[in-house]
Formats: C-alpha cells, sequence, structure tokens
C-alpha cells in the first residue's frame, strides 16, 4: 500500500467528514423545531421557549453555532449535548464502546460460523446441504433487522419462558456473565443478516476458487484435498470475502441503529435516535461523524488485511 | 393565623398533622424492614434534572426523591406539609405565611433556610429562566422571608389555592447557592432535601439515588438506594419486571396490564387519573367555530369503543370535560351517547348535509395519540365525518401542528385544582389556549372561583363554569386514562399519586423475608 | 427466464414474486375485510376461519392488512429502487462515458456519499425531510444512488473497452449513438440484476424506516409500521408481528431469489 | 531456419509403455443426454519418448488428458477400455490411491502458469509442496532440493525464485517452476498442456530447449498436446491426431506429417502457413505513401500530482514512442513483435482510438492529433480486431451491424442497404440470410468474417487487422488470411497486418516491421527476412519459430537439423 494512496483514503475520509457536519449542520437547522422545543415539551410556553434557547445558545445565527462548533471540535472539544446537558464527547464516548462491543462480538461470532459455513456449501456444492444453507441464508438476508429481533424476542425472551433477557446493558466490568447474556440476542439479530451475507460470499469465492487452474494443478501434483482446500482454495477465497465483510461493516454501523433501539443498548444508534428526535445538533454530528470515522477505518484496515492475503494486491 | 372557619382548614391553613400521610400502608401491620435496594425500571430518558424545567415522566420520581417543596401532593390529590409545616393566609387568600420545618439540611450539609426558598421562587418567578412552575404562580408578586424559617407570600391577586400551586411538582426547593451558579449544573447534580441524594446520573441507562441520612422524617427512607433503570424497548422492560430483574415497573402500558396483574408476585395498580386526550378544533375557523360542529362531532365518538380497545378498559369515558372527577368542584358530566344519527342530523343543521371531511392531526409520540386518532377516524365516519389521519414525528407536530393547527390530538396531564386546569387551556390567557374559546363570562367565573374562600359559594362558581364549559364544547375529550404502575409483591407501599408526578418513595420498603 | 426457471432458487424466487405480486394488484380487492375496521370483540385472535392470519390489537383483520399494504410496500420498494437506479444510473453512465477529469470528479464525490454507513445515510436524510412514505422513499432513492452509479461506471467501462465499441469509435460515430446502441444495451444487464436486488433492501429499509415511525405513519398498512404497532402485543398475540414481518421476508427473498437467478442466467460463468 | 531437435526417436520398445491407453471412451451426462468426449481411443507411450496429441481447440486432447489423470468431472462416466500406466489399470483407482500418484508417477505442465500457480503462496513453497508429500523430505530438505530443481531449469537465482509470489515473476520463469515441480519427483509421465501457448516466442522457444533437455536427462514418457503442427515436429517422435473425440491418425511422425491419410489431416497440413507459399498479391509500384506515421508516440498512466508528489520517480509509460512507418496503396505492411511492443497502440493511435504525439499522414493530408481525424479519414481508415466474440454488438443483427457503416458513411441510398448486406456477406462467403442473425448464433470464424465485411463495407483505403487470426483455429485461420487477401485484390486498399505469427505474414506481407518494447527496430522488405543484416531481434524472432515443411518434403523431413 503505498504512502500516496494511504493518504489519498485520509485525504477522501477527511473530505467526507467535512461534508458530512456541513450538511449535518444544514439539515438540522432547516428542520422545523429544536433542542428547546424538545426539551421543553409541553412546557414550551414562549416565555419558556425564548429562556430554553438562549440558554442553549440557538439564539444566535446559525453560521455562528457552526463555528463556533468547528472551533470546539478542532481543540477536541466537542461540546455540551443539549438534551441532555453532558459533555458530548462524554455521553458518545461511552455509548461508542457499548456499540463497539456489541459490533466486535457480531462479527467475530459470524465470522466464526460464517467461514466454516460457506466453506462447508461450497465443499458440497450441489448438495441438498448447499441448496439449504443457500436457502437459510436468503432468508436471513432478507430478514429485517427489527423483524429478526422481534422474533427472537417472541421465542427466547417470552416472559414465561424467559431464556435470555429481552434487553437491557450490564457493564461487563460488573458482571461479565450478564453482559454477555444481555448481548446474545443483539448480536445474534446483528448477525444473522452479515452471516447470510458472508457465507454466501465464502461459498461462492470459494467454488470459484475450487475450479481454478492453480486448485486443479495442486490436485493434480497430489496434494492430499485437506491440504488442497486449507493451503490453496481457502487463503484465495478470503481476500474477497474480507472485502465483502469490510462492506459490511456499513451494514452493521447500521444495523446497530436498530438493534440498539430494539434491545435497549446503551449504544451509538440509541443515542443517534435519541438525538435526532430531539434535535441534539452536537451529539448528531458527533454520533454521525464517529460513524463514518469508524466505516472508513475498517474498510482502511480490510484493505490492509486483503493486502496481506494476497500478495498480488498492491494499492497504488 | 386564618380568621374564618373551613372545612378544607388543611389547605389554607396547614398543619403537619399526619405524619401517616400520605403512606396508606397496604401491608397492614407489617413493620417496616430497612435496607435493600429499590430497582425501578422507566421507559424514557432522564434526560435531565434540572428541578426548574422538567417534564419527563421518569424525571418527576427522580425530583420527588432528591428535592422536597414547600407543600407535596398526597394521593388524596390534596397538598400536605413538606418542607413547610404548615401555613396560613389573610382573609382575601393575597398574603401567605408558611413556617418551615426546623433542622432541615441539602445533601451537601447546608441548612435550609427561609432564603432559599425565596431565591427558588425568585428563579421560578424569573422570565429568563425556563421553569414550569411559573404557570401557577403567575399571581405572586412577592416572596420575602420574615426570617429564617418564616416565608410570606404577597399575591397580586386573591388565590385560594396557593398550596396546590407551592405542590407543583416543578416547584422544589433548590439552595440558594446553586441558583447564584451556573444553572445547567442543575441539569446533572442535584443538592436537594429530598429523602435520596444523587450517586450516579446516567442518563443512557440508569439514575442512582441513594439514601438521605438526615432526611427529615426519622427513620426514613427505608432503602438504601434507588436505581432508575431504562428500557426503551417496552417488551424488554416488561419481560425485566416480570423476571425480577427489576422490582417496580414505573408505567405499564395497557396492552400489558392484564398479564403483569397476572402475574404471580406482582402487585398491578390502577390509578384513576385525569389524563386525558382531547381533540383540539380551532374555534375561530371553519367549521369548528360552529358548536354544533363540534357538538356533533362528540356525539359521533364511541367511547365506550375507545376506552375498551384503546386503553384496553384502563380508564373512564370522558364527557369533553377537561375537569376529571378527582378534582374538587368537579361535578359529574352528563353521558354523551354514541349517535351517529344525531351527529349527522346536527352536522346537516349546522349546514353540513353531506358530512364533512377533516385532516386529523396526531403526533407519533405518545402512541396513544395516532391511537385515538384512528378509533376516531373509525366510529365518526358513520355520522358523516370523513377523518383523515396524518400523523407526524413529535418533533414535527411540536412545532408546527401544537398550539397553530386546527385540529390534532392534545394529550394533557392531570393538574391539581380546577383552577390549575382551566387556566392551563381554557381561560382567555391559559398558558396554553390553543382552542381560540374566549368567553368572558367563563374567564370571569374563573377569576371568581380562584379568590373566593368559601368552598360552597366555590363549587356554585365552579358549578357554572363547568356548565359553560359543557355547552360549548371547546374540546372533545373522549376519556381519562388510567395511571397504571406495578410493583413485586416484595415492594411495600409503592405509590403513585393520580397527578402522577408524586411517589413518596421514602415510605417503600423491601420485605424479602 | 427458462435460464431462471433452471435453479431451485430461481424457481422458489418466482413463485414468491408471483405471490407477492398477485397480493400488490389485486389485494385491496380480494381483501375479506376493511383494513381498517375495528372489531372489539374479535381482538388479537390467532388464525381462524374467520380471520385466516388472525386480527391484531384493534380486531382488524391482519389477512386484509397485510393485502392492503401490498400494494404500498411493494410500491415503495420499485419506487425507491427505480429513482435511485435511474438517478444513478445515469451519472454512473455520464462518468463512465466521459471519463478523465468528469469522471474522477464524480467518483470522488459518490466515495464520499458511501463513506456513510446507508441506513445511518437514510436516517439523516429521512429526518432532514421530515418522516413520512414520500420523503423515506426519496432517502431510500438518494441513499441507493451512490452505489447504483458505481454499478453502472464500472458495467459502461466494463463494455466501453470491447471490441465492438472500439471499432464504432474508430468508425467515426457519435458518442451518443455509442452510448445508446452499443454502449447502454449491453451494460443494461447487470444494471438490471442489481435493480431486482436492490428492490428487496429497498423493502426492508423502507420497512425499518416505517418501524422506526420515520416511513409510513399510522393509520397505512405499510408492513414495517404494522409491526412496530403490534410489538405491544407480541407476546399475547405472536401472530400480529409475525405475519407482517414474514411478509416482509417473503418480498424480499423473492425479490432477491429471483435478482440473484437473473444474475446466473445473464453471467453463464456463474451459473451452476 | 527452424530447428529441429527430435533425440527421442528409434528407442528400443521392448519394454511395456509407460502410458497404454486402450480403446478407451468417455461421455459426459448432460440434461440432453449422454454427449461422447472420448471414442475408442488408443495410444500408447514408452519411456523416453514424446508422443504428441494434435488437435483444433474442442477436438477432446485435454479431455484425454484429464481422463488419463482421472481428473474429470462429476458428469463424465468411463464408458469402456482402459488406461494403464506401467501396467496399472487407472480406472477405478480410489481417491487416497490417486493423491499418492499424482505428482509423484504422473505430471502435469500446463498451458498457462499464470492460472496454474497459486497467487498467494510463495513459488518455493509450491515446489517443495511434492517434494515433501511424495518424497518424504523435511521442509528444510525439500528447500535446498527445490533450489537445485529450479537450477536446473535454468533459473538464475533459484533461491530468490523460491522466496518469490507468481505475480513477481515472469511467464518463462513461471513456467520453469512449473517444469521444476513436474519433474521433481521423477515421474513416470508427464503431460504437457501446450505449455508454450501463452508465451511469447521467444521465451517458448527457450521452454522448448529446457523441455528438450530434462526430457534427454530423465528419460520421462511425455504427452504434449498441442494444435501447432509446426511445434510437433520440433519435439515429438509419434503423433496421434485426434478429432471429435476420435483419434484419426496415430503414427510415426514422419509417417503422418510425410504421408497424411486421414483428410482432417491433410486439411491441418494444409493450413500451416508456410512463408513460401505467398498468398500476397504482387508488391504495388507506386512509391507515394498512402498512409505514414512520423515520429507517433503513444503514453499511458500518467501519475497523478500527488503520485508525483511523492514519487519523483513516477512517470508515464510510453506504449509506443518514436514511431515512423508507412503503407503504399494496396500493399500489405506487416507488424510484427511479442506481447506488449506496442505494435496495437500504433494501430490503435491510427485509428483515433488512443491520443499520440508526432503526426500521422494520410493521402496527403495531416493529422497532428486524434481530434483532427474527420468522417473521411474515419471512412478510409477502418480497424478489424482480434477477438471475433467480442467485435461484434451481442445485441443488433448481422444485418443491424453490416448496415451501419453504409448509413454511417451514406454509402447507399437507404432502399439499397439490405441489398449491399447481402453482397457483402456474400463477399466473405456467408449465406445471405445470416443478415437476421444475432453474433452468438455464429462460429468464431464466422464472427470474424462479418468483422472483415464490415470493414470493407466501409469501402476504406487502409485496412488496419489487429492479430485478426490469433483467436482462431489453424484450419480457419487459413480461410480468413485467404479472404483478406482476395478482398484486399477487389477493392485495392492497403493493408496493415499486426501479428505475432512469423509464417502467417511471411506469406501475406510485402513488407514486414518488426516492434520491440514499444519501438520499431526493424523493417525490411519480406524477401530479405533471412537476409543477415537483418536486426538481432528479428533474427531470434525468426529462428524461434520453426517454419513447417509441407507433405512432399519428405527428405528434408527425414533429416534432424542441428
Amino acid at each position: 500500500m503505498s504512502l500516496a494512496y494511504f493518504l489519498r483514503r485520509l485525504g477522501a475520509v477527511l473530505a467526507v467528514l467535512c461534508i458530512v457536519s456541513v450538511a449535518v449542520f444544514a439539515i438540522t437547522t432547516i428542520l422545523p423545531g429544536n433542542a428547546a422545543l424538545m426539551i421543553l415539551g409541553e412546557n414550551a410556553s414562549a416565555e419558556n421557549l425564548a429562556a430554553m434557547e438562549r440558554q442553549l445558545g440557538l439564539d444566535q445565527p446559525v453560521l455562528v453555532q457552526y463555528l463556533h462548533w468547528v472551533g470546539g471540535v478542532l481543540h477536541g472539544d466537542f461540546g455540551t449535548s443539549l438534551r441532555l446537558q453532558l459533555p458530548v464527547a462524554q455521553i458518545v464516548g461511552e455509548a461508542f464502546w457499548n456499540s463497539m462491543a456489541l459490533a466486535a462480538i457480531a462479527l467475530v461470532g459470524v465470522t466464526v460460523i460464517a467461514i466454516p459455513l460457506g466453506t462447508f456449501a461450497a465443499l458440497k456444492r450441489g448438495t441438498i446441504w448447499d441448496l439449504g444453507i443457500g436457502l437459510i441464508s436468503y432468508v436471513g438476508t432478507a430478514l429485517p433487522e427489527f423483524v429478526t429481533a422481534t422474533l427472537l424476542l417472541v421465542f427466547f425472551a417470552d416472559p414465561v419462558r424467559q431464556l435470555l433477557p429481552a434487553g437491557g446493558f450490564v457493564a461487563p466490568a460488573e458482571d461479565f456473565g450478564g453482559f454477555i447474556k444481555h448481548a446474545i440476542l443483539p448480536s445474534a439479530t446483528l448477525g444473522l443478516i452479515l452471516m447470510a451475507h458472508i457465507s454466501r460470499q465464502v461459498r461462492s469465492e470459494l467454488s470459484e476458487v475450487l475450479t481454478s487452474d492453480y486448485v486443479r494443478a495442486a490436485r493434480l501434483k497430489g496434494v492430499p484435498e485437506g491440504r488442497v482446500i486449507r493451503r490453496h482454495a481457502l487463503p484465495n477465497s478470503l481476500a474477497p470475502a474480507v472485502a465483502v465483510i469490510s462492506l459490511d461493516i456499513g451494514y452493521l454501523l447500521g444495523g446497530i441503529i436498530v438493534v440498539e433501539e430494539i434491545f435497549a443498548w446503551p449504544g451509538l444508534g440509541r443515542l443517534l435516535i435519541y438525538a435526532l428526535q430531539n434535535r441534539d445538533l452536537p451529539v448528531i454530528q458527533a454520533v454521525t461523524l464517529l460513524l463514518a470515522v469508524v466505516y472508513a477505518i475498517t474498510n482502511l484496515i480490510a484493505d490492509l488485511i486483503i493486502a496481506k492475503l494476497d500478495p498480488r494486491v498492491r494499492y497504488a | 393565623m386564618s380568621h374564618f372557619t373551613l372545612s378544607r382548614r388543611h389547605v389554607l391553613m396547614g398543619l403537619a398533622a399526619s405524619t401517616a400521610l400520605p403512606g396508606m400502608s397496604f401491608a397492614q401491620g407489617a413493620t417496616p424492614v430497612s435496607g435493600g435496594t429499590l430497582k425501578i425500571s422507566h421507559s424514557t430518558r432522564i434526560a435531565t434534572l434540572n428541578v426548574l424545567s422538567l417534564s419527563g415522566p421518569a424525571e418527576y420520581p427522580c425530583i420527588d426523591m432528591l428535592y422536597s417543596g414547600l407543600t407535596r401532593t398526597g394521593l388524596d390529590n390534596q397538598p400536605h406539609p413538606d418542607l413547610a409545616t404548615e401555613w396560613s393566609a389573610n382573609d382575601d387568600a393575597t398574603e401567605f405565611t408558611f413556617i418551615l420545618r426546623e433542622g432541615v439540611t441539602f445533601h451537601d450539609g447546608t441548612p435550609f433556610t427561609a432564603d432559599d426558598v425565596v431565591a427558588t421562587y425568585e428563579a421560578i418567578l424569573n422570565p429568563d429562566i425556563p421553569s414550569a412552575a411559573r404557570s401557577v404562580l403567575k399571581m405572586v408578586e412577592k416572596v420575602e422571608a420574615v426570617d429564617d424559617l418564616t416565608v410570606k407570600f404577597t399575591l397580586s391577586a386573591p388565590f385560594a389555592d396557593l398550596p396546590y400551586s407551592t405542590a407543583h411538582a416543578n416547584a422544589r426547593i433548590v439552595s440558594r447557592a446553586a441558583l447564584d451558579g451556573d444553572l445547567t449544573k442543575l441539569d446533572t447534580t442535584a443538592n436537594g432535601t429530598g429523602p435520596f441524594k444523587l450517586e450516579t446520573y446516567d442518563s443512557a441507562r440508569m439514575v442512582r439515588l441513594v439514601k438521605n441520612e438526615n432526611y427529615y422524617k426519622p427513620g426514613q427512607p427505608y432503602l438504601d438506594a434507588v436505581e432508575m433503570m431504562l428500557f426503551p424497548d417496552l417488551a424488554a422492560e416488561t419481560a425485566n419486571f416480570l423476571s425480577g430483574a427489576t422490582d417496580v415497573m414505573l408505567t405499564v402500558q395497557q396492552a400489558d396490564f392484564q398479564r403483569i396483574s397476572d402475574s404471580a408476585g406482582v402487585d398491578a395498580q390502577q390509578v384513576g387519573s385525569g389524563r386525558y386526550v382531547c381533540v383540539v378544533m380551532r374555534q375561530d375557523q371553519e367549521p369548528w367555530n360552529d358548536v354544533r360542529v363540534r357538538k356533533a362531532f362528540g356525539m359521533a365518538v364511541d367511547r365506550e369503543l375507545l376506552v375498551d380497545v384503546i386503553l384496553e378498559g384502563l380508564g373512564r369515558p370522558a364527557y369533553d370535560s377537561i375537569v376529571a372527577p378527582e378534582l374538587e368542584y368537579a361535578t359529574d358530566k352528563p353521558v354523551i351517547p354514541y349517535d351517529p344519527e344525531a351527529a349527522r342530523a346536527l352536522l346537516a343543521e349546522a349546514g353540513y348535509p353531506d358530512g364533512l371531511k377533516v385532516t386529523l392531526v396526531a403526533s407519533d409520540r405518545p402512541a396513544i395519540r395516532a391511537q385515538t386518532a384512528i378509533a376516531i377516524q373509525q366510529t365518526a365516519g358513520a355520522a358523516g365525518f370523513d377523518v383523515e389521519i396524518k400523523t407526524m414525528p413529535h418533533d414535527t407536530y411540536l412545532a408546527e401542528e401544537w398550539m397553530k393547527g386546527d385540529f390534532y390530538i392534545g394529550y394533557w396531564g392531570m393538574q391539581p385544582t380546577i383552577d390549575a386546569t382551566y387556566n392551563l387551556l381554557l381561560t382567555s390567557d391559559a398558558s396554553y389556549q390553543d382552542t381560540e374559546w374566549k368567553n368572558a363570562e367563563f374567564d370571569a367565573l374563573v377569576a371568581e372561583g380562584r379568590s373566593t374562600v368559601d368552598p360552597e359559594k366555590r363549587a356554585e362558581i365552579y358549578a357554572k363554569a363547568q356548565a359553560l364549559e359543557l355547552d360549548e364544547s371547546p374540546y372533545i375529550v373522549p376519556f381519562y386514562e388510567d395511571v397504571l404502575t406495578a410493583s413485586r409483591e416484595t415492594t411495600v407501599d409503592w405509590h403513585i399519586a393520580p397527578i402522577s408526578r408524586f411517589f413518596f418513595i421514602e415510605d417503600v420498603w423491601m420485605n424479602k423475608a | 427466464m427458462r435460464k431462471i426457471l433452471k435453479s431451485p432458487t430461481g424457481i422458489i424466487g418466482v413463485i414468491l414474486l408471483t405471490i407477492v405480486l398477485f397480493a400488490t394488484v389485486f389485494g385491496p380487492w380480494i381483501a375479506p375485510y376493511d383494513p381498517q375496521a375495528f372489531d372489539a370483540r374479535a381482538r388479537l385472535q390467532g388464525p381462524s376461519m374467520a380471520h385466516w392470519l388472525g386480527t391484531d390489537q384493534y380486531g382488524r383483520d391482519l389477512l386484509s392488512r397485510i393485502l392492503s399494504g401490498a400494494p404500498s410496500t411493494v410500491a415503495f420498494g420499485l419506487g425507491a429502487t427505480i429513482l435511485g437506479v435511474g438517478v444513478g444510473s445515469v451519472i454512473g453512465v455520464i462518468a463512465g462515458v466521459a471519463g478523465g477529469r468528469t469522471d474522477s470528479i464524480i467518483m470522488r464525490i459518490l466515495d464520499g456519499m458511501l463513506a456513510m454507513p446507508e441506513l445511518l445515510f437514510t436516517l439523516l436524510i429521512v429526518t432532514f425531510l421530515g418522516g413520512g412514505t414520500t420523503q423515506a422513499m426519496l432517502a431510500v432513492a438518494v441513499t441507493f444512488t451512490p452505489g447504483m452509479a458505481r454499478i453502472a461506471r464500472s458495467a459502461v467501462l466494463s463494455v466501453r473497452t470491447r471490441e465492438y465499441v472500439l471499432a464504432a469509435q474508430a468508425r467515426g460515430e457519435s458518442r451518443a449513438w455509442i452510448v445508446g446502441r452499443e454502449v447502454l444495451p449491453n451494460a443494461l444487464g447487470p444494471i438490471i440484476v442489481e435493480a431486482t436486488i436492490r428492490v428487496s433492501f429497498a423493502i426492508m429499509i423502507g420497512a425499518t424506516l416505517g418501524f422506526l415511525g420515520l416511513g409510513a405513519q399510522p393509520p397505512s398498512t405499510e408492513w414495517g409500521l404494522m409491526v412496530a404497532e403490534a410489538r405491544q402485543f407480541m407476546f399475547r398475540n405472536p401472530w400480529c408481528v409475525a405475519v407482517p414481518g414474514l411478509a416482509i421476508a417473503i418480498t424480499a427473498l423473492g425479490f432477491n431469489l429471483f435478482g440473484d437467478a437473473l444474475r446466473d442466467a445473464f453471467d453463464p460463468k456463474r451459473g451452476h | 531456419m527452424g530447428s529441429r531437435i527430435r533425440t527421442d526417436r528409434g528407442k528400443p520398445q521392448s519394454e511395456a509403455p509407460v502410458l497404454d491407453v486402450r480403446h478407451y471412451s468417455m461421455a459426459y451426462d448432460t440434461e440432453a443426454g449422454t454427449t461422447t468426449a472420448l471414442d475408442d481411443v488408443s495410444l500408447m507411450i514408452w519411456r523416453g519418448e514424446t508422443h504428441a496429441l494434435v488437435g483444433e481447440s474442442g477436438s477432446g486432447k485435454s479431455t484425454l488428458a484429464w481422463a488419463i489423470t482421472r481428473y474429470m468431472a462429476e458428469n463424465a462416466r468411463d464408458t469402456g477400455g482402459a488406461i494403464l500406466l506401467s501396467g496399472e489399470d487407472m480406472i477405478g483407482k480410489g481417491r487416497a490411491e490417486l493423491e499418492a500418484l499424482r505428482g509423484r508417477r504422473i505430471a502435469m505442465v500446463y498451458q498457462d502458469p499464470s492460472s496454474s500457480l497459486n497467487p498467494t503462496m510463495r513459488l518455493g513453497e509450491q515446489l517443495t509442496e511434492v517434494l515433501i508429500r511424495h518424497r518424504g523430505m523435511t521442509k528444510t530438505e525439500a528447500w535446498v532440493e527445490g533450489e537445485a530443481a529450479l537450477a536446473r531449469t535454468g533459473i538464475v537465482k533459484p533461491a530468490e525464485m523460491m522466496m518469490r509470489y507468481p505475480h513477481e515473476c515472469s511467464g518463462g520463469e513461471k513456467q520453469r517452476v512449473v517444469i521444476a515441480t513436474a519433474f521433481a519427483c521423477n515421474p513416470e509421465l508427464i503431460i504437457f498442456d501446450e505449455p508454450t501457448t501463452a508465451l511469447d516466442i521467444l521465451t517458448a522457444n527457450q521452454i522448448l530447449d529446457l523441455f528438450i533437455r530434462l526430457r534427454e536427462e530423465t528419460g520421462v514418457a511425455a504427452l504434449y498436446i498441442t494444435h501447432d503442427l509446426g511445434l510437433v515436429a520440433r519435439i515429438a517422435s509419434k503423433v496421434s491426431v485426434i478429432h471429435k473425440g476420435k483419434i484419426v491418425e496415430q503414427g510415426d511422425l514422419e509417417t503422418v506429417f510425410g504421408a497424411p491419410e486421414h483428410p482432417y489431416t491433410r486439411k491441418l497440413l494444409a493450413a500451416l502457413p508456410r512463408p513460401e507459399d505467398r498468398l500476397a498479391l504482387p508488391a504495388p509500384t507506386e512509391d507515394t505513401p498512402l498512409f505514414e506515421a512520423r515520429d507517433v508516440g503513444v503514453q499511458y498512466n500518467a501519475p497523478g500530482w500527488l503520485t508525483r508528489l511523492l514519487d519523483k520517480s513516477a512517470a508515464a509509460h510510453w506504449g509506443a514512442r518514436n514511431i515512423t512507418l508507412d503503407v503504399r496503396p494496396g500493399e500489405l505492411l506487416g507488424i510484427v513483435g511479442e506481447s506488449g511492443s506496442g505494435k496495437s497502440t500504433i494501430a490503435k493511435a491510427a485509428t483515433g482510438l488512443n491520443p499520440f504525439e508526432g503526426e500521422i499522414r494520410f493521402v496527403g493530408r495531416s493529422f497532428a492529433s486524434r481530434d483532427a481525424f474527420d468522417r473521411k479519414y474515419r471512412r478510409d481508415v477502418q480497424i478489424i480486431f482480434q477477438h471475433p466474440d467480442s467485435s461484434l454488438n451481442p445485441r443488433e443483427t448481422i444485418g443491424g451491424i453490416l448496415s451501419r457503416p453504409l448509413k454511417l458513411y451514406k454509402l447507399c441510398p437507404a432502399g439499397e442497404v439490405r441489398q449491399r448486406v447481402r453482397e457483402l456477406l456474400e463477399m466473405v462467403l456467408l449465406p445471405a440470410d445470416y443478415a437476421s442473425r444475432y453474433p452468438h448464433q455464429l462460429s468464431g470464424g464466422e464472427k470474424q468474417r462479418v468483422a472483415i465485411a464490415r470493414a470493407f463495407a466501409a469501402e476504406p483505403r487502409l485496412v488496419i487487422c489487429d492479430e485478426i487470426t490469433a483467436a482462431l483455429d489453424v484450419s480457419v485461420q487459413a480461410a480468413v488470411a485467404r479472404l483478406l487477401v482476395d478482398l484486399q485484390k477487389r477493392s485495392g486498399a492497403a493493408c496493415i497486418f499486426i501479428t505475432h505469427d512469423l509464417n502467417l505474414i511471411r506469406q501475406l506481407a510485402h513488407r514486414i516491421v518488426v516492434f520491440q518494447r514499444g519501438a520499431l527496430v526493424d523493417a525490411f522488405d519480406v524477401a530479405d527476412a533471412g537476409s543477415p543484416e537483418r536486426h538481432p531481434y528479428t533474427q531470434a524472432l525468426l529462428n524461434a519459430v520453426p517454419v513447417p515443411h509441407r507433405p512432399e518434403d519428405q527428405p528434408d523431413l527425414m533429416e534432424p537439423q542441428a
């Protein structure tokens, strides 16, 4: 990966962040209503509203608000949440780690299951196994997260059986078992689509690799089938799979929004919805930018992994 | 001291008479046990602890635990002594004197004095500070400290219900130090005189409060700590409650009430309340300026059906008055039967023989607004009202429709008095005059009622005002919604006042034996 | 078509799509009940002879609601896709045909848009537009645009270097003729395939927005909204969340399977 | 002329053959029923012998190779006969037996080393794999042995090569690694499946030399699959000609080539381009050039500003540079060179498909950039491409394709277009009813004829043919070449014929220019091809390509030439 490539990528990310921040600011100011109104709710008499707007600095011109915000960000200060009156960095920071924990559990779980599953399907290509795994994964990709989540809740969090908690969060430092227990359903929900997608991708890549000339050559060298798959076929099908996984991070980060909302997981997704509903501009900004950065970084990491897996890949 | 006799002596002239109030223990005979942590689940975020302006359903129990007011509304819907042990008014109810409790300290150990009361009320009345209680205290002209434990309120107009107003959930006493400092600190910190102290404030998950050892009620609170746990997903909240992970469900949804109350080890409570959904019709505009159209629409609403279907029976039909039967001086309202034929006839009489096409706006939060709209659409169809429903996100609703639109669904909590109820919405200078229904006679009656001390006279006056309201039907009020809450049987003395802003958690104890 | 019907997934896809399209076209007419009619006596019922799929919290017939929601759900998916694919393809074709600086500027902008997770992007746009079905549809279309533009561009680029296009260029054909007659007809395949698969995404995102309260609004019978409204009652009657949930899944699955089979049919290398 | 090294002739055949295919038949089960892929094939190869299996694409020659190694598709079925490897029947061997045998007793060398080597494994690991597996070596031993094996194949720095990935090597190096791997376990039989087809002329020649040397050293039996009859004469002692799954002729090289019996063999031999069979029209007399390129250059991949900033050495790549050449009316100019030499680049520049520097002159008019090419120029200069499959728009009928130049250049009134299309089809010897067909309904050769017809429909004065025969089978190649010359004769058009097939161009061209790494290194009259004054590169190219001999030249064919 050349330096120029890296710098270009970095530049693109920064440009995107700038555009996103301006866009979010513009969008939120064009929208009807503001944080003051949302805070006061039924207490929003004109007098109270004006007082609250003054308190929150919303009576300033938009440009001033934006420049003020940008100035803060450049100093590492993301401002104060309008609705929660806490430093944005603090709120978002906590939510970020909770989200990342959930995403990581989902991603690791998925990878561990999906890659062998896809491999198995590719090896059993054309059999009933392949068809079965294929159909399951098709169904998996056709279920939106909120449907999966709801169905999982009906089955596993039924108040009579209560196999798993229906939602909520336990800090891992307090009770790790509880943390995992609470994470199972949300991460399973997140994982289902990914699993379907990744296993399908691994299957198709691997089937293609298995018919390649070099796999044929390996077999005709008398390399045992196990090694052919492990050493010759899989590494070549993993690079494209990683590319897909990196794109799936996008789904994952989007899925988090829904899943966290349903399972009451205190992460970025829920924070974002809350902030959107309450016009909490600094929080919307921070969450959006953070998600975009995470997406960009994971994509970059994926590129590095791909370059590692496939010596041919040299980003220029 | 008062110079006249009153049946409601304790309102105008309060005494710290009964420490048993408001706790009307259901675990008769059992002696409260100290200790334990009470876990209360709720589904809306505790976004702020700013006692002056907050309005969230889960924020009220927090400030009820953290702060005390001069007076406090009990389960009987009457003001009771809190930081004021007694009070009295002059003859025409323009001057009130509150005697404060001795030896009370704030959580940080500083003593509570009359000066804090003065500072708090000055803040509430300051138009530069957003405060929710200002609307019920507008008549207060001056608050002064007579001595360290005596405060005198001077009013610009007679107001017999002042002790109700001082019990307003947002009129809790904050220390002068806090009010002189950075007001935004009130959002995330609390230095009150209430039974519990703030330990951690994590608006995303949990607010944890711990026992205030120096609370003025001896031996109370019984609990060591209270955790307010956030479950934005109702299904998750219910499941956690039923599994015993939480002790109290602050609010139970109608849909789940039956199931929860049927569950073993659970005590579900249904508290009759004056919370209502209403249909707002702007009366300076066609067609709602015609009382016949409003009346016709009233007859086109099948209230029994709405109570059954939307409230799951957990409420009572209302007949177009915003005055709940719980309130003092409330009159019995005549039943308005569902009568689409009569409605159609009346509509025809008003000049709409072919019916009327209208667009009813509802916000999407809480869901009951849209649900009511949909149900009304169903029942009103037969009466010739072709109702189209426009549901919109709450933020858009607040910004564009609320107080502006001509036909939308409103949703209001219960107020402590008729005066507060009418002054909130219906008088010409009401805080949230959203109907443009302005009636001088009605205004005069409300003003007269407010300054009248004699209860019989007041009853008479308020009866007239309510009759006027019914005659004119400024709002369609289809039902009153019960307040629903649930606790595990091991949680003793969990109560919610009908007004649903007072909780008396200092009386709660855990019977885990 | 014959090729599509050769694979088992293709057959299933076609069957599912047939059912869904049938419901879309005839649903509102064959619905046994008024989808909005309350029936206080028949609330939250499971499937029965009177209500084949049961009833919801207001006693509304679920089958009728699903049928009446089919047109809007499918129209949403198709509308968002056609709009997004249309605009995206135009942009992509322009970038692919123009090449050079125009191409790289367009691609940089698209990369920027793609740097945001899809749902996040949609959420922001729909919040900006203010919620509601039309707004949600527009938001999904906007979200689809950059991805489709890339696909269209790469399809165009792969066709553009084919020798028949070079031949046309060498012959001195006008650019419009080359694009219209040589490039587009041959680049259309991958675009159509991708569009078919995207319909299912659009339906899923639309339902998700409905579920979050940002898409269709009550009393619409949009399926995602139905799930959201019935969620409170899911333990009392699982049918009222399962039925619309599965309806979404079936529709999405149908488009997905059909799209994949279409892809295989277009691309002999991928065929079995 | 081409060297012929057949040192394996005349081995004693007393011992048992290494490979003995007896009346072997194979079929595929398809939905349409069973299709026979191999029909009663018999073939024997002894130790030290090279047996060439010759056939055109789809003849079943590779199928036979897979059948011998038992690497068969799932729907393939043995329908009769036996395949004996040193007397052992391969049919019916289990997977474990085959795994133990492949690589050790039968090895294989493939057509394209780029695709037969695993892109993500170091070459060393791919080579030592067989040593560890079949010769029980440890990793370290295998690595040492691997380096030695590479050294034997003429790799200069074997240790370094072992550490490389395939994409870091040239095609020739890769093929050497594949060959080293094949020879690593001293197998009894090695199957060579067109091992030089994907390589450049000179590299292919070196690989052939290597093959011959290793065969000598090891005495391995080899089955050499190829479509190149010229090559066969150089390496094999026995030949089997396979056609549609059947061996139509088999025997000693001399017999088969000298006195072919089967008509198909004869056809194949007759189609071989032989420089002495001149197809070209008489050389034009006119000296005024029709087309001239003056110092023409084409640049690729100019680096972006950021890359330039960070990497000062980054620069554009010259696809071709300082090219000056001319074509006279009616002349056929051959351009030869290996892949990447810039010969297609210049063709594209001349037809406005690449931006160029320098000047192009055409009938007295001068063009300084491709934007200056007008419709008249474009009509006068037509191009035909290499791949028949992609040179016709798949969504257009043949009639539509052919009528396009007519309409574009307004060559005939609208009402006569259909008639003209029929004429064009007849001109390239295709039935007139092909006008309503789509390209995918035509064979490769037929498609190429349509492409030629399209070019000549414009009534051009210069036709540029960019490797137009490269993707075609031998027998079709000859026909297409003849057709081209015929059309040239009829229309009087000049022609630039780009190819890497030296024998073919010597049949067709009047003059030849040679390209190497983007530069024009040699230009000569076709008659002077053998002159010692030729550029060394030209000589190397000419020497690398054996000139096939006609069957009548039996005495000559019998004599090995050093």
